[in-house]
């Protein structure tokens, strides 16, 4: 690829992910003006104690006596100065609210992910194109992991774990042990679906001629699968962890709900319910920033995987 | 008496902290067992609780928790004892001018903050000050500080309190972590990030705000300098504690489960499900306390069709089997309530206790009475072929608290038998304040947690209106209560003030205003090992006592 | 070609059929029983799922109560058996919704002209880019829950991706071979609208609904776990399972009935969606 | 003892028997070509010998020994050992038998790497040596380089290299030629034989006769998985003993065949018996005997009860049916100067057509030819109103067919119809036949009815299809019977031109010859005007009046096709003709 072309590719990836963000945010904006209620009622809670002037003091802290479309350009604005303005109901800057809560999400989705794709590829790697019963039985297993809740899941491993074992801490985000049981439950539907994606492709990729070629040159079964099968699956295991882990964000909402874990899933919900529009918005921003950057990754990942894309 | 002690304990999100002694009035170690031990000084603590505070200023949040758990960082001015006495804290001694307008304090000359300034009049001023300015959009402790007009300093050590009327219970205001005080450093280098907690809340306590995590815990340290505790405290000098962790465990399963499990030494509340299983583990006990003020109930909107006819209030009344419902709700944990405020209240009438039993056949008479005598294919009673509907709104889920949508099932389906149905939307919160609080349902449910039977004018005086920030959500306007709501603020005669408050309960009852339903009773569960545990009139806990056994 | 071909298809089809087939009839029992519950949830319970009985209350399973009852004494079965309406028509409800809306907007972006293609195609950009659960989320806070809202939410958090398969499958199927055969006859473009690249392209996409179908009951039900969903004492899966898992030391039927109804619906619906999908991939792969 | 020594080799998948006692024996530096259509067990022979049958393959033999070995009683880690180090296989179109995301070098080092033959550092050096050894040029950069980097002909030499990598004493080529250009496909099979001439032996797997002929010392025919045929090279192609190689032969379009049927024309139709002869049906000397009871094997090892005599094979079947062909009217379509111009995928602008210009006449059929890559489809596309072209026009019958918008098009469109290479992808996947067909009818015939189905049964049967088709997918039909389809619905609207892109290129020579012999017959019949594309200079010849050659976009030469194959004016062509294998060119 020429520097010129190369140097075309990324402008254009940017100007994409500008698209997508800036739009993921008016879309968020406009949305949240359709909310009904009074963002100030919010802001105060359940309670009625506030006064009248308090009330009218930070409608106008916030702007929220301006129109929407002088909202809209101020918060524009500070959304080109980095600035995703302040939490309306915990007062905070948005951006240091998400930084703290971000590295329980992450360590949560890489961990969660890390199971699922070494138990999806485990799976898949040895049971695809194997005797038809323990490819059924895979199958079912498979099928049943991705069609429990995790919400489900969690409680059910919770119960067991963590009230009934006592192998693992109940709650909390403070040590690795605490991170196993949402992990798992988080990379259990994920990890079905993708053995199953996963045990199709090299099943594909086992029928393709180059398997016969491999095959004839000597090779063992086992290696025919790891060293030539296991990559052509990759391709939409790739695909699919990509979209799966932009996924495992609305997860995070309900696992980390279920095991009471910090993290962007618990801001989320948080956010959402009490309406707190600029905390809302910056999460969608983040989400979006998120999926753009796996999108990214997933499109340099098919590159290194397939050569055969690398010409355009 | 101004309104200024009201705190909205059960309004959802300010979640319950009570944390136990095992009577609701006593100064004595919570944690009884082994009270004879000797204190040692070190080891960690952490405490469960299942509301995360929203904010931790305690100048701007009107929660409880944020209190709760400050009032290990912050002292006060005064201390106030379970039998409502006050004795030296920060102030060494105190006067109030006689038309109750002006307050002078002299402070101790040996209190610093744990950033090393020094606690002094100046720092009073400074703190109340910006209680009351704008900016710091204070929702609770601006209205304990009432007709508040400014903070004269006399000398380093005096400061004068002025108020525009006359403030009775300021003392009683002073003594709440709400007019706590931050250091004045931290105030001009924070400003408005103190909502964040961490290092930027300096206060004076006995604890350090070392750290926090969102959606996770708090971290507070011991303060070594500390030796200005309240004389009623069981020793002086440092805490006993290195560490004092807060959890926020908003599942009860989890909370439970992390008491259970050793993860927690304190956890608070246990719902009463699991406090069978809780008192039948060796390693824990339940503490169990009443709180004061207005018990939880369903305020009748009198205003609203068809409860603005009063046989229709009488049969929601009469037509509810409290006893029951309330039983298995909460596994007879819980006590049904009888009137308007709990018993642990000061003037709390015994008198109306088991005087409006269930009775579904008067319940019905006095439907058939009003004019609901048909029936529709449903089941439900109809008057000229409109259906006997109330509205009740759901809160969004966050803000419900001990199971009341489960307690309302119960209610909804009591209600059902008599033909009455129950409506519940669910409402976001915005929405929720506005009709509520705007009279536009007929039903709303809440509790009032105040050490005061002042808290009955504020539920049934006229002119506790909702629409200006008052709670009196049945509106009904009522000659006789205001008359005695009003009047019992303006003596300190305790005949009269029985009388009166004992002829407003049974009024309210009587015009069926409202249902009581259950008091509030704080259940905690503590980890053998804990010892003295102390709680303040508030019923929050306060670690400053308590150590941790072999 | 050469007779690899044939030497493929006798050694997996026969198997595939014979090893799937028990599955397919327990699937279509559990479907049958779900839809029956779903219709006339009387036939199998004479319970009321909405009366108290406070005396009964958190009974375990047993000949009384075959699922236990609950904290007011409601018996679990009925809860469940009445539960399946509103679960499943929350997750079919929402999957059509979802379909309707993503082709629509597949289909125009597809067949509209460039700018059309290009304003819808960014919208949903815009919106696959948050997770359907936040999606989910954000339209259940606009709309208030409930279960019309939560229905509606998840189609919109869902329509997206069947708006971009649908695009995709459409512009396939636009260039596709048949449609080209169809041109050279002289066919008017309506008509080939119609006729081929419509019918074609929505092909793949009710295969995916059925699929889609399980993943929108499990989220619907998931906001209702949140709270957001149909309203008690209605009885729907979610919720209920939200209401058990404060019971889990004492009473751990409570919650683990209603998980185990949407567990098992969402699975007997992914078997049919998968062997749906595996008998059109072999049908296009001709 | 020979190298390879087979007696008796059976090979069955549950209850389909793919190979039947198939005996064979292959010794070093000879050439073994085993022929057959699709379907004749030829593959399976191949891949059993390579203990690749398959899974749930059931292999049984008197005798199967390679090299003194005895490959029945192999256990899979044994067989291993063999695989790749004693034997290599080489399967057709390197572009799906390499893996694609490795790149060329490794796999060429794979066998030497699996058998531990070299170390680390000995395996780059041998690998370049190998490419050169097949011809590679610059084998350093082809080795870092990922197949479908490479053309097609680099590409197979590059997979031959991985298979004769640990110098096996037996390569087995399945269909090594059947996805290349003609000239790629004479530059591999004079590879091959090098590695014969250096002593290797070689088996040969082919569906194409005259691929092997050059090559083959001796040729096996394989037919319903027996071998009914096996004889030196020489004696088989000149004088078949069995009817089916007859056939073979016949189905090839080679000069002399021109004007002639190219499959037979009445085959017996009698339906065959599991212990007969399998051939029964589709012979034209099949007799009762032969349905019900198996041939002995006669001294030429031919398997049949009715072995062609020695010398007159020839006349034993119906003389091949002399083809009368009408003469070219008045011009129907006139294209000048199309050019189209496409991107690369890595931006760069090629012509994919340039400065085309053709005439095509009422009842003529112009063949047009041409490598992959030359230009053909485009030219197709332009001509079916599917492509702009970016300069140039086209007039259709005197009105502009190019440069007018689809509208004024369409009244035109059923006169010009097109046959297709993949006819399955031309079909609705939802449509049966009869709604296939039924389509292109109501377009310019009955439009509903009992009437449109008569006329589409009329048409099934102008194409030899019988009227139990009609209520089948295409896609489960044959490759033969949906060209057909395809064909039927291009005569529905009752065209004047019929674009055909590469009609039989996807199918077996004796299924080719049958849909040439019908596109023959219909040009007699309705005097449809035909446009010919093919890469296949034999299959152009025979069917074309007159013939274009294109060459990276242009057309380089023109005329009549007797003239044109016979006496090329341009190089090019003259290669293209030299490279046919079997010698196909007058």
């Amino acid at each position: 690829m020429s520097l010129p072309a190369l140097l075309r590719a990324i402008v254009k990836r940017l100007v994409a992910a500008l698209a997508v963000l800036s739009g993921a945010a008016t879309l968020a904006f406009l949305t949240l003006q359709l909310i009904p209620g009074d963002p100030v009622a919010v802001m105060l809670g359940p309670g009625n104690a506030a006064s009248p002037e308090i009330r009218a003091e930070i409608t106008h802290e916030y702007g929220l006596d301006r129109s929407p479309a002088e909202q809209y350009l101020h918060y524009l604005g500070n959304l080109l100065g980095g600035n995703l303005g302040e939490s309306y109901q915990l007062q905070r800057p948005v951006t240091d609210l998400i930084g703290d809560q971000l590295w329980p999400t992450v360590q949560l989705a890489l961990f969660a992910l890390l199971l699922a794709v070494t138990g999806a590829v485990a799976l898949a790697a040895a049971t695809a194109g194997r005797h038809p019963a323990l490819r059924a039985a895979a199958s079912l297993a498979e099928l049943l992991a991705a069609s429990t809740p995790a919400y489900w899941t969690g409680i059910l491993l919770l119960t067991a774990f963590s009230f009934q074992l006592r192998i693992f801490p109940v709650a909390g985000a403070q040590d690795f042990a605490s991170l196993v049981l949402p992990a798992v439950t988080l990379a259990l539907s994920l990890a079905g679906v993708l053995a199953q994606v996963l045990r199709e492709g090299l099943e594909a990729a086992l029928a393709q001629p180059f398997v016969v070629t491999a095959r004839a040159r000597g090779l063992s079964d086992t290696a025919v699968r790891l060293r030539h099968a296991l990559r052509h699956a990759a391709i939409p295991l790739v695909t699919l962890t990509g979209w799966l882990t932009g996924s495992l964000l609305g997860g995070a909402v309900l696992v980390e709900t279920v095991f009471g874990r910090p993290g962007i899933g618990a801001l989320t919900l948080q956010a959402a319910t009490n309406k707190d529009i600029p905390l809302v918005i910056g999460l969608v921003l983040l989400s979006a920033l998120v999926f753009v950057v796996l999108s990214t990754v997933i499109d340099l990942l098919y590159l290194v995987i397939d050569p055969r894309l690398r010409t355009r | 008496m101004p309104v200024n002690r009201s705190r909205a304990l059960v309004l959802a999100a300010a979640g319950s902290l009570f944390l136990g002694a095992c009577s609701g009035a006593g100064d004595t170690d919570g944690a009884a067992a082994g009270a004879t031990a000797t204190p040692v000084s070190g080891g960690s603590l952490t405490y469960a609780v299942d509301t995360e505070p929203v904010s931790f200023d305690i100048h701007a949040s009107p929660q409880d928790i944020t209190g709760a758990i400050q009032r290990n960082v912050f002292d006060s001015l005064v201390h106030q004892d379970s039998k409502g006495e006050f004795h030296p804290w920060l102030a060494t001694k105190w006067s109030a001018s006689k038309d109750l307008k002006t307050y002078t304090f002299h402070l101790r000359d040996d209190v610093k903050f744990t950033d090393g300034t020094a606690f002094d009049a100046e720092a009073v001023k400074i703190n109340f000050d910006r209680i009351v300015n704008k900016s710091t959009k204070s929702q609770y402790a601006s209205s304990l500080l009432g007709p508040y007009t400014g903070t004269t300093v006399v000398d380093a050590r005096t400061v004068e309190v002025h108020f525009s009327a006359p403030v009775a219970s300021f003392l009683q205001a002073a003594s709440t972590p709400y007019l706590g005080f931050y250091s004045p450093a931290a105030i001009k280098k924070y400003g408005s990030k103190l909502s964040a907690g961490g290092a930027a809340a300096v206060g004076t306590g006995p604890f350090e705000f070392t750290s926090y995590t969102k959606g996770q815990s708090v971290t507070l340290t011991r303060n070594p300098a500390y030796k200005w505790a309240p004389s009623t405290a069981a020793h002086t000098g440092p805490a006993y504690l290195d560490k004092l962790t807060i959890r926020f465990l908003s599942q009860d399963a989890t909370r439970v489960g992390a008491l259970t499990s050793g993860q927690v030494q304190v956890a608070d509340p246990i719902p009463p499900a699991d406090v069978k299983t809780v008192k039948a583990n060796s390693q824990l006990q339940v503490l169990t306390t009443d709180a004061p003020g207005a018990n939880y109930a369903l305020v009748l909107n009198t205003t609203q069709k068809p409860l603005d006819d009063i046989r229709v209030r009488r049969a929601v009344l009469r037509g509810i089997d409290i006893d029951t419902a309330v039983k298995s709700v909460y596994f007879g944990v819980y006590k049904r309530a009888w009137g308007p405020i709990s018993p642990t209240t000061p003037y709390y009438d015994k008198a109306l206790e088991n005087t409006w039993t269930y009775d579904p056949t008067l319940a019905a008479k006095s439907l058939d009475e009003a004019g609901w005598t048909g029936r529709d294919s449903d089941g439900y009673r109809t008057k000229s072929g409109k259906r006997l509907s109330i509205e009740w709104p759901l809160m969004p889920q966050e803000y419900i608290r001990e199971q009341r949508d489960t307690l309302g099932q119960a209610i909804q389906a009591d209600l059902k038998k008599l033909g009455i149905e129950i409506k519940r939307p669910r409402l976001d919160i915005g929405t929720y304040i506005a009709k509520v609080y705007g009279g536009q349902e007929g039903i709303a449910d809440y509790s009032w947690a105040r050490f005061d039977p002042d808290v009955l004018r504020l539920y049934f005086n006229s002119s506790s209106d909702p629409r200006e920030g008052g709670q009196n959500a049945t509106f009904y306007k009522d000659a006789d209560l205001d008359k005695w709501t009003d009047q019992a603020q303006t003596t300190l005669d305790k005949n009269t003030r029985q009388d009166l408050y004992a002829k407003t309960q049974q009024r309210a009852i009587d015009l069926a205003l409202e249902v009581p339903l259950y008091v509030r009773t704080a259940v905690v569960g503590v980890a053998s090992d804990v010892h003295g545990l102390k709680t303040d009139p508030n019923t929050w806990a306060n670690f400053y006592d308590t150590w941790i056994g072999k | 070609m050469t007779t690899l071909t044939v030497a493929a298809p006798p050694r997996r089809r026969p198997r595939l059929r014979t090893a799937v087939r028990p599955a397919h009839v327990a699937t279509a029992a559990v479907l049958t029983l779900i839809v029956l519950a779903a219709a006339f949830p009387g036939l199998f319970t004479s319970a009321s799922p909405v009366d108290t009985d406070p005396v009964h209350a958190l009974t375990a399973p047993g000949a009384a109560h075959w699922f236990g009852t609950d904290q007011l004494g409601r018996d679990i079965f009925a809860r469940v058996l009445y539960g399946t309406r509103t679960s499943v028509w929350l997750g079919l409800g929402s999957t059509v919704l979802a379909v309707a809306a993503g082709s629509v907007l597949g289909l125009a972006a597809a067949l509209g002209g460039r700018w059309t293609d290009q304003a819808l195609m960014r919208l949903v950009d815009a919106l696959l880019a948050l997770p359907p659960i936040l999606l989910g989320l954000l339209a259940v806070t606009i709309l208030g829950p409930g279960t019309l809202n939560v229905m509606i939410a998840i189609a919109v958090a869902f329509s997206p991706g069947y708006a971009r398969l649908v695009r995709a499958e459409a512009l396939v199927v636009r260039t596709s071979g048949y449609v080209e055969s169809a041109t050279v006859l002289g066919l008017r473009r309506p008509l080939l609208v119609v006729r081929h690249i419509v019918p074609n392209a929505l092909g793949p996409l009710l295969v995916l609904a059925t699929v889609g179908f399980g993943s929108s009951l499990i989220a619907a039900s998931g906001l209702s776990f949140l709270g957001l969903g149909p309203q008690p004492p209605s009885p729907e899966w979610g919720t209920m399972l939200s209401e058990g898992r404060n019971f889990l030391a004492t009473a751990w039927w409570i919650g683990v009935f209603p998980g185990a109804a949407i567990t098992f619906t969402a699975l007997s619906v992914n078997v049919v969606g998968r062997r749906a999908q595996a008998r059109f991939t072999r049908r296009t792969d001709g | 003892m020979s190298l390879l020594d087979i007696d008796g080799l059976d090979v069955s998948f549950g209850t389909v028997h793919a190979v039947r006692d198939v005996s064979l024996r292959l010794d070093r530096g000879e050439c073994l070509a085993l022929v057959g259509e699709s379907g004749s067990g030829k593959s399976v022979t191949a891949r059993a010998l390579a203990g690749l049958a398959g899974r749930g393959a059931s292999v049984t033999a008197r005798r199967l020994t390679f090299d003194g070995t005895d490959l029945r009683t192999l256990k899979d880690r044994a067989w291993r050992d063999i695989r790749g180090r004693r034997i290599g296989l080489v399967l057709q179109d390197a572009l799906v038998s390499l893996d694609p995301l490795r790149r060329v070098g490794a796999e060429i080092a794979e066998p030497l790497r699996t058998h531990r033959l070299l170390s680390r550092a000995e395996l780059r050096p041998r690998v370049l040596e190998l490419l050169s050894d097949v011809g590679v040029p610059e084998p350093a950069r082809r080795a870092d380089q990922y197949p479908h980097q490479l053309s097609g002909g680099l590409r197979q030499r590059a997979l031959i290299a991985s298979a004769v990598a640990a110098s096996p004493g037996l390569l087995i080529a399945d269909e090594p030629t059947t996805a290349l250009d003609v000239t790629v496909q004479a530059q591999v099979l004079s590879l091959l034989a090098k590695l014969r001439g250096e002593g290797t032996a070689l088996l040969l797997i082919s569906h194409d006769l005259s691929v092997v002929a050059d090559l083959a010392d001796r040729v096996a025919v394989m037919y319903g998985g027996r071998i009914v045929e096996h004889g030196p090279t020489d004696r088989v192609l000149r004088s078949p003993r069995h009817p089916y190689t007859r056939t073979l032969l016949d189905a090839v379009p080679t000069a002399h065949a021109k004007g002639t049927r190219l499959s037979p024309s009445a085959p017996s139709g009698l339906p065959a018996e599991p212990a007969g002869c399998a051939y029964t049906p589709r012979c034209a000397l099949a007799d009762d005997g032969c349905r019900t009871a198996l041939p002995v094997r006669d001294d030429h090892a031919t398997l049949c009860h009715h072995p062609l005599p020695a010398t007159t094979a020839a006349k034993a079947l119906p003389t091949p049916t002399v083809i009368e062909t009408t003469p070219p009217g008045r011009p129907l379509v006139v294209a000048e100067d199309l050019t189209k111009r496409y991107r690369a995928p890595d931006g760069t602008p090629y012509d994919a057509v340039r400065d085309v210009s053709l005439t095509l006449h009422r009842g003529e059929t112009l063949g047009v030819v041409g490598e992959s890559g030359s230009g053909k489809t485009t030219v197709a596309r332009v001509l079916l109103g599917l492509t702009e072209p970016d300069t140039g026009t086209v007039r259709f019958d005197g009105v502009p067919w190019t440069g007018v918008p689809e509208r004024a098009r369409r009244p035109l469109r059923h006169r010009v119809q097109a046959v297709q290479q993949d006819p399955l992808g031309s079909f609705d996947p939802r449509f049966d036949v009869e709604r296939v067909i039924g389509e292109a009818v109501a377009l310019a015939g009955p439009r509903r009815g009992r009437a449109r189905r008569a006329r589409v049964a009329e048409l099934l049967d102008q194409v030899g299809l019988s009227a139990s088709v009609l209520d089948r997918r295409p896609r489960e039909l044959s490759g033969g019977q949906r060209q057909r389809v395809a064909i039927a619905r291009a005569l529905a609207p009752a065209p004047d031109l019929i674009v055909c892109d590469e009609p039989v290129s996807a199918l077996d020579v004796s299924v080719q010859a049958q849909i040439l012999d019908l596109l023959a017959d219909l040009r007699r019949d309705t005097g449809v005007t035909f446009l010919f594309i093919s890469h296949d200079l034999g299959v152009v010849h025979h069917v074309s009046d007159r013939v274009l050659v294109m060459r990276n976009g242009r057309v380089i030469e023109s005329g009549d096709v007797a003239a044109v194959f016979t006496n090329p004016n341009e190089e090019y062509t003259r290669q293209l003709l030299a490279a046919v294998p079997g010698g196909a060119q007058a």
